[in-house]
């Protein structure tokens, strides 16, 4: 059996939506980050697999954009996190329900 | 053609420079605010007057820079004007926010302008990367601004939900790219138009889905139902001082990559994407209106109702390019109101503060006029009342509808404008007709407008007033600033 | 002098006008003296006006004064012919006496020039309503004399039974008038326009018999309001609440007598309906017979005259019904002379005794009020129809016309010749009861002749029920009010009396009855002794405890009619109103509000909520847009 | 005519407002004075309109067009014919004499009599305006002013009533909007241009579906304003709450916002819709009439007992103009005009009353013509004018109403006929209770008679009443050449016939 695009497009969705059922699931705010991070390189996948699949370069560079971008939200991610569970026990954004209705 | 434009960049160029200009500043010579407030000035003064260049210089031909990346047509020119003044206004408006922050008022403004940055761009992209890029530069500046109030458990929690939805709207967005890519096999706007231009597809579920997650990745930015739940969240928690600035450029440039993106691209298939655009606009329309209506806080009123907004600008992009004028002329003219009334409510109740409930607006009218007259034109503009902007905006985009057959989408927009008249008009009610009790106008503090508050709410309600009676030269601008 | 003719109606208008604003400031006979020779000169130039008439060389004219409201032809014109003439010489020669007696009767009330102004007013109305050339401004006179009389009525406001009493006769003379606006409805439907001239020409070129009858019987609604015919008499008793003169001038003499006019007016169309003629008489017969028994048991003095009065009117209906308009328009203006006389002398009588209205409570007032008493007689032998005096010829013609036209109409005359038979007893009951006898009046009453302003109009009056008999008798002269009449019903098949001895037969059968029936009421009246009123008093068994209490209807009435609408009002306002359709316009605002509160829940707070809604949207987009492409 | 006499109209009023608004807050005493000239002098001008009015023209005269939003075909376009003209007096009438009422008012004086000639600039452009978006810009505009006369100066539960009236006209406006703009989209198709000109509009083709559509769409406007049963709830809660002056604007004119549009727009426009549903209108009139009497008769408060005669008497109005011939129409038409002077007479004399004694309970009263024979005899007058007694105003319009209306709506009439008996009863049941027997309560007893100011607004309403009542003529021979107009093209437009045209009948007469 051969490894076509195909699969590699089936793979990054599989894995999109893995990615966003954590999102929806996990209840720890790293943990989320880190499916939306799974969530980007899924896209990262399909982006390779398609530029390979049409032979353009372009699909392929999109992908170090990507990548940048995901760290600078890492960044600040990770910054904004600190700053809001610093003085909390535990990293879980089901504590933060204060703003609602 | 050369791939280089300086012009094509420059006001991306002036706000970075000032970004750089403000953090350098800050931390070589510290110098007192307002010399800081004077360097973002000049930066968002660069900005408009490159942007006007660009108006004047663009072409009614398509004019693609740096290999497809950057367009630089009236459209992308018309984005960047209206940003920078809104840049300005905010800057305005935040400015005893800005006071507030001390040494990180620097730092403030720098995000002021990174957004803005973002933002310009986001309307002048012509490439799905550029775009991606450019919505998460603009997006990243204002998870930092919403939480830019540390002390502040809601600004926090207010910051930690944008930066995780917003992030998983951005991720759901860029699988749109993917997917368009997929079926095109071109990232830039004008590949993928033409593309679909010369073939035709024989399965185009691939490409719809594509375009339904970049439509779903874009209405999160302007908080179109049912992708809206950040919104009321996030603007209250953030200081009243940015949670307009958030909105209206939150909106400007959602709405103008939206246009561009659908058009641009997708034009061939509005019959497929337009009427899901349609029911997303009914339902904010009416979720907007009918949460707004329940709320007893402001600022959450306000976050619904721009929800309700977002929906009657949608309900203008289903006429496909005929809409897109109307759809900036709506745009702009909202951005402005919500960027005045939050301004009145972050005098009102502090410009820091998370809550402002509805009560401490009772006999606002004895207390603070101008305040209260300025809040009041808003909201009858919002509310649709004729001689504001805010009516003809309306006028327009339902007329847009009703011209391209989305007769329904009007009459659940029209019907849903009387209800939200209802929590306009409460707010009016509270500050002219329910006098402050006595002991309640002795505690309550004196109501200082500083300055630049002032200078701003003037600007607002200048413009809403104006464009709501003399539209014209608006109306003539936004004809012209087509996406090509 | 007939192009002029609206002086007669300027008159007493202008007298108006300037009484309401200066009539409190003037001294008190003026008012009364400007009011009286306004509606005295007025009467003076109908006269030299009917000259014409009288000489037999006068044709109808009408006199177009301004245009009114145009598209319906109900423009301000008048019109002057016989029959208007006759209501012209009516309304101002006996309002002329009224007002002068008015003069005497009002004197020392508070508000003495407004009274007159009231009556002028009145006056002016009434003018309008006969000289009218159209329904339109027919209509408007109509009303015009509704609002006096409820003016009138309701004069001394602070007593609750006056003005009540007012709105009472106002309320139920609009009933009829609906009826009225129905008829005209039909009217210009039919003929395009509302002027006499269109409408009365020769109706049946443009009219079915079915719709003539439709007209004719809306318009009868009307004429029974005003002129208090069954159904809607019942107003007329209450309405003596007024001063004397106003129950002498409005309801007796003149207003009341607008529905006889009417039917005399529109006899054009009643002659193409001649169910609605039956019906007009019909009407008319049983109101005289059912308001004459009511009279026989009623105590208050005025209250015998107006139930007398609704029977009179009874008989001029039976007679413009029978076809006899010449003898309707008789009896009607005879007995303005002498109904006006009676009130006005019990309205003498009442000043006499202090404002007692009770006739229990008087009696032997002969010898105090000889001129009283002398003219009252001259009435009472008027109205119970003995030759010669005037009622006799116009009652008996009308009698004798029902009974020559046969078949219903001779039931019809029955019924009139009892209700002379009961005539006869109720006034003479009442004369012996008032004049007649011991005195019955209570500690301190000083009874006294009234002033000669007061009498001097009895007097005229009492002349006028004695002799104006003679005006339509077949000897000495030929029938003048017939052939002056001519005219007006030139084209009218009219009925007339049979001829041969049957007239004298009838009159000697109703001669006869009068005689009776006074017979009678004098025996059994003259046992009743000076303070015990035990007699005169209404027996509270059997049939007369219902007719002493006038059948009950105006229980009745309040019980079946108004109670009810008044609940339906309230039902209307209290629950359907404001809990039906408001209710649902504050549920449908409220709705929108609780939807929203409903809907907060959703927006919980948790990210992952956020999110879990966000991709739900992302599905179903999803979902769209991938069937599209697939399929 | 080099004057533009129509904005002048509109703007002046508005111009006024600012005026009045830049005032020195020192100088209170010059606030009324100046509201007061301002006003008369549109009077004046509204006054020469009238006079200057050509009655043989049955288009639009003195019009006025310039382009304002051209893009979408939007003009600031103004124009009367014989059906406004009176509109327009009446307005400008009305305004002077709710200044005069109003003068007791401390409560931020400037800010009311702004409010007012705001309003009374927005009212005459709602009957000047020939281009739709313009009519629905004033139509809706004016409702603002109205809000914060209710809201700012009403009774006790003013918010309540203001938010009502505010919410449940700007529903109807919803419609009327999506209407409007649906209209000019089939404008677009059948044009190739937008427009929104009412005399553009009228050479539409609309299919018949579309028609009925689009006479639901402006008819559900209107009949809120007007208001038709069993729309009218608004009405009872905002004319109790507003305080005097805003009772009588609203009575007076601005209910005829309704019965005008109605006319000027969903008989012209949708022809074959007017002719269809017409019954159903007139049927809806109809209930009001009696409905409307009905609850009027049992309220316990004398401005609502007025309120709901409001709704009575908008019924035969609407009544009239759905008869379809040009008696009722002309009815239709004299009759709003004559309302809003009963009407707006009965509101001012309702709250003279109540500035005495602070209450409109009629229970609370008794005997009041005792103390106040003045007021008594003008408010008795008053209530005869509204009950529609001949001589006076309310009958031309009721008489030309009901016999316009039998031909075309037989049933219908006659029952409407029962209208004006109501009328009475609940007037002068409502009289007797306040004015007669005995002033029984101490209250009453010490109450001062209306004095020279109040008489003097009191009696141009009068004069006008009778004067409209005994000779109409001026006014029926300007309406009459726009309501055949508008027969003229019902007839032209669809394959109805009215009854009862006056052309017709003169032809008749010359035949005979």
């Amino acid at each position: 059996m051969e490894v076509t695009a195909g699969w590699y497009l089936a793979l990054g969705a599989l894995l999109f939506v893995i990615g966003a059922s954590g999102m929806l699931l996990r209840r720890n705010a790293l943990v989320m980050f880190m499916s939306i991070e799974l969530m980007l390189n899924a896209v990262n996948l399909t982006f390779v697999a398609i530029g390979r699949h049409v032979g353009d370069l372009n699909g392929q560079v999109a992908v170090f954009f990507v990548m940048v971008v995901a760290a600078a939200e890492v960044v600040v991610g990770l910054a904004i996190m600190i700053a809001v569970f610093r003085r909390r026990a535990s990293a879980s954004v089901d504590d933060l329900a204060m703003l609602k209705g | 053609m050369t791939e280089i434009s300086y012009l094509a960049i420059g006001p991306i160029v002036a706000l970075t420079l000032g970004v750089v200009a403000l953090l350098l500043v800050e931390v070589t010579w510290k110098p007192r605010t307002v010399w800081l407030g004077v360097i973002a000035g000049a930066s968002l003064l660069g900005g408009f007057v490159l942007a006007v260049v660009q108006w004047i210089k663009a072409s009614d031909e398509p004019d693609i820079w740096f290999r497809g990346m950057l367009a630089l047509d009236p459209f992308a020119a018309f984005g960047a004007v209206v940003l920078t003044v809104l840049g300005a206004v905010a800057i305005l408006v935040a400015w005893p926010l800005i006071l507030e922050q001390g040494r990180r008022a620097a730092e403030f403004m720098a995000l002021v302008l990174l957004a803005l940055t973002g933002m310009v761009l986001m309307a002048a992209a012509a490439n799905f990367i550029m775009l991606f890029l450019a919505l998460e530069v603009a997006s990243i500046s204002l998870y930092v601004l919403a939480g830019f109030n540390r002390g502040s458990a809601a600004s926090n929690e207010a910051s930690i939900k944008y930066f995780l939805l917003g992030s998983f709207a951005s991720a759901v967005f860029l699988y749109g790219v993917a997917l368009s890519y997929a079926a095109t096999g071109s990232l830039t706007l004008h590949g993928t138009a033409k593309f679909l231009a010369d073939n035709v597809l024989l399965d185009s579920a691939a490409l719809l889905a594509g375009i339904g997650l970049l439509i779903v990745g874009l209405a999160f930015k302007v908080s179109a139902a049912p992708f809206h739940m950040w919104a009321p969240d996030v603007y209250q928690g953030a200081a009243s001082g940015v949670s307009g600035f958030m909105t209206a450029g939150a909106k400007v440039a959602g709405f103008a990559a939206l246009a561009r993106i659908t058009v641009t691209s997708y034009g061939p298939y509005l019959s497929d994407w337009a009427p899901a655009v349609g029911v997303i606009a009914a339902l904010s329309v009416v979720v907007g209106t009918l949460l707004a209506i329940a709320q007893s806080d402001i600022k959450r009123m306000l976050a619904y109702s721009s929800v309700a907004h977002a929906g009657f600008i949608l309900t203008g992009l289903v006429a496909g390019v005929d809409g897109v004028p109307y759809v900036w002329f709506y745009v702009v003219t909202y951005a402005f109101q919500v960027l005045g009334a939050f301004a009145v409510v972050s005098v009102v109740s502090g410009p820091a503060a998370s809550k402002s409930s509805l009560t401490d607006y009772a006999g606002l009218a004895q207390r603070a006029p101008v305040l209260a007259g300025s809040l009041a034109l808003l909201m009858f503009s919002m509310g649709g009342i004729p001689l504001t902007a805010g009516f003809l905006a309306k006028l327009y985009v339902f007329r847009e509808a009703v011209d391209a057959g989305y007769l329904w989408l009007v009459v659940v927009g029209a019907v849903a404008s009387v209800a939200g008249l209802f929590f306009y008009l409460r707010v009016i009610v509270l500050m002219y007709m329910n006098p402050q009790s006595e002991e309640a106008a002795a505690t309550s503090p004196d109501i200082r407008v500083s300055d630049p508050v002032r200078v701003a709410l003037t600007g607002v309600a200048v413009v809403t007033l104006a464009f709501g009676i003399v539209p014209a030269p608006l109306l003539d601008v936004v004809t012209n600033a087509l996406p090509f | 002098m007939v192009d002029y003719i609206w002086i007669v109606i300027a008159l007493p208008l202008a007298g108006a006008v300037f009484l309401h604003f200066f009539g409190s400031r003037l001294r008190e006979p003026l008012p009364g003296v400007i009011a009286t020779s306004t509606i005295g000169l007025g009467f003076i130039y109908a006269l030299i006006a009917t000259a014409d008439f009288f000489a037999g060389t006068g044709e109808a004219e009408t006199v177009h004064l301004f245009d009114w409201i145009a598209p319906l032809g109900a423009n301000a014109e008048l019109l002057w012919d016989p029959l208007s003439a006759i209501m012209t010489l009516t309304v101002t020669g006996v309002g002329a006496l009224i007002h002068l007696y008015s003069i005497g009767y009002m004197h020392g009330d508070a508000r003495y020039g407004r009274f007159f102004t009231y009556l002028n007013f009145f006056a002016a109305s009434m003018l309008i309503l006969v000289l009218a050339d159209n329904f339109g401004l027919l209509f408007v006179g109509w009303e015009l004399v509704g609002l006096s009389s409820y003016l009138l009525i309701s004069f001394w406001f602070h007593k609750p039974s006056a003005a009540a009493a007012g709105k009472k006769a106002f309320v139920v003379n609009r009933i009829g008038d609906v009826g009225f606006l129905i008829g005209l409805m039909l009217i210009l439907a039919e003929f395009s326009t509302l002027t006499y001239g269109t409408v009365l020409e020769e109706p049946a070129r443009v009219i079915t018999t079915g719709m003539a009858t439709a007209i004719t019987l809306m318009l009868v609604l009307g004429a029974a309001g005003k002129s208090a015919q069954i159904p809607l008499y019942f107003w007329l008793p209450d309405a003596m609440e007024g001063p004397t003169p106003v129950s002498a001038l409005i309801h007796a003499a003149t207003m009341v007598t607008a529905g006889v006019y009417m039917v005399a007016r529109t006899a054009a169309l009643f002659e193409l309906a001649s169910f609605s003629a039956a019906a007009v008489a019909t009407i008319g017969a049983f109101t005289a017979l059912f308001a004459a028994s009511i009279a026989l048991k009623q105590r208050d003095i005025k209250r015998v005259l107006a139930y007398s009065t609704i029977s009179q009117l009874g008989y001029m209906f039976l007679a413009v019904g029978t076809g006899a308009y010449v003898a309707g328009i008789f009896h009607l203006f005879t007995h303005a002379f002498f109904k006006a006389l009676l009130f006005l002398g019990s309205g003498s009588v009442i000043h006499a005794m202090g404002g007692e209205q009770d006739i229990a409570k008087m009696g032997g007032l002969r010898k105090i009020m000889p001129v009283t008493h002398f003219t009252m007689a001259v009435g009472w032998l008027a109205i119970i129809g003995i030759p010669p005096l005037a009622g006799f010829w116009s009652k008996d013609e009308i009698l004798a016309i029902a009974f020559g036209e046969g078949g219903w109409f001779t039931f019809l005359w029955v019924i009139g010749l009892i209700t002379a038979l009961l005539t006869a007893v109720y006034m003479t009951r009442w004369m012996y009861l008032t004049f007649w006898g011991e005195a019955r009046w209570e500690d301190g009453v000083h009874p006294h002749e009234s002033p000669a302003v007061m009498t001097a109009p009895l007097l005229a009056l009492a002349v006028g029920s004695a002799g104006l008999g003679l005006l339509n008798t077949p000897w000495p002269f030929k029938p003048a009010l017939e052939h002056f009449l001519e005219p007006s019903f030139e084209a009218i098949k009219m009925a007339h009396i049979p001829s041969g001895s049957t007239p004298w037969i009838l009159a000697a059968v109703s001669i006869l009855t009068a005689a009776a029936g006074a017979w009678f009421a004098y025996r059994k009246y003259q046992g009743a002794d000076a303070f015990d009123i035990a007699p005169v008093m209404p027996r509270r068994t059997g049939v007369w405890r219902w007719v002493g209490n006038a059948y009950y209807v105006d229980d009745i009435i309040g019980n079946l009619i108004v109670l009810p609408g008044k609940l339906v009002a309230a039902w209307t306002a209290f629950v359907l109103d404001s809990e039906i359709i408001d209710g649902s316009v504050r549920a449908v605002g409220g709705g929108v509000r609780r939807i929203g509160g409903w809907l907060r829940p959703i927006q919980t707070g948790f990210t992952r909520n956020y999110a879990a809604v966000t991709f739900a949207g992302v599905v179903g987009l999803l979902l769209w847009f991938v069937t599209r492409g697939v399929g | 005519m080099d004057l533009n006499i129509l904005s002048l109209l509109i703007w002046l009023p508005v111009a006024g407002a600012a005026v009045v608004i830049g005032l020195p807050r020192r100088r209170p005493e010059l606030v009324v004075p100046i509201a007061f000239a301002l006003s008369v002098l549109t009077l004046g001008l509204a006054g020469f309109l009238v006079v200057d009015f050509d009655s043989a023209d049955a288009g639009f005269q003195f019009v006025e067009k310039a382009a304002i939003w051209s893009d979408l075909g939007i003009d600031y376009h103004l124009g009367v014919d014989g059906i406004s003209v009176f509109l327009v007096a009446l307005t400008a009438f009305l305004f002077p004499i709710g200044i005069v009422a109003s003068v007791h008012i401390e409560h931020r004086r400037k800010e009311f009599m702004a409010t007012l000639l705001l309003l009374e600039g927005a009212l005459i452009g709602v009957f000047l305006s020939l281009d739709l978006i313009l009519f629905f810009v004033f139509f809706e505009v004016l409702l603002v002013p109205m809000y914060f006369l209710i809201g700012l100066w009403g009774g006790e539960r003013r918010l309540e009533a203001a938010l009502k009236f505010f919410l449940y006209t700007a529903l109807g406006s919803a419609f009327l909007l999506v209407g409007i703009i649906f209209l000019s989209a089939q404008a677009n198709d059948q044009f190739g241009s937008p427009t929104f000109n009412y005399l553009e509009l009228l050479d539409l083709d609309i299919s018949r579906t579309a028609q009925y559509w689009l006479f639901g769409a402006f008819g559900i406007a209107f009949a809120i304003k007007v208001p038709l049963f069993p729309f009218h709830t608004w009405l009872p809660d905002a004319h109790t709450e507003a305080p005097t002056a805003g009772s009588v604007v609203l009575a007076g004119v601005l209910l005829k916002m309704g019965t005008y549009g109605f006319l000027r727009f969903n008989l012209n426009l949708f022809p074959e819709a007017t002719v269809q549903l017409a019954g159903f209108l007139a049927a809806l009139a109809v209930v009001g009439i009696i409905y409307g009497a009905a609850v009027a008769i049992v309220q316990p408060d004398l401005k609502r007992l007025v309120a709901y005669s409001s709704v009575s008497h908008l019924g035969f109005v609407v009544l009239g103009i759905f008869a379809l011939t040009s008696q009722g129409l002309s009815g239709g038409v004299i009759q709003m005009v004559n309302h809003g002077l009963t009407t707006g007479a009965l509101f001012l004399l309702v709250g003279m009353i109540y500035e005495r004694r602070h209450t409109r309970d009629i229970s609370a009263y008794g005997g009041l013509q005792k103390v106040m024979p003045w007021f008594a005899g003008f408010f008795l007058f008053t209530a005869f004018a509204s009950a529609g007694l001949p001589g006076l105003n309310g009958f031309v319009g009721e008489f030309l109403i009901l016999l316009g209306s039998y031909t075309r709506h037989p049933a219908l009439t006659i029952i409407a006929a029962f209208g004006v008996l109501l009328a009475a009863v609940y007037l002068l049941w409502a009289y007797e209770r306040v004015f007669t027997g005995e002033p029984d309560k101490e209250e009453n007893r010490a109450l001062t008679d209306i004095g020279l100011r109040e008489v003097s607004i009191l009696v141009p309403m009068v004069a006008l009443i009778i004067a409209l009542g005994v000779y109409p003529k001026p006014v029926l021979e300007r309406i009459e050449p726009a309501v055949e107009r508008v027969l003229d093209r019902l007839e032209e437009r669809t394959d109805f016939e009215s009854p009862l045209r006056i052309d017709d009948i003169a032809d008749e007469e010359v035949n005979r």
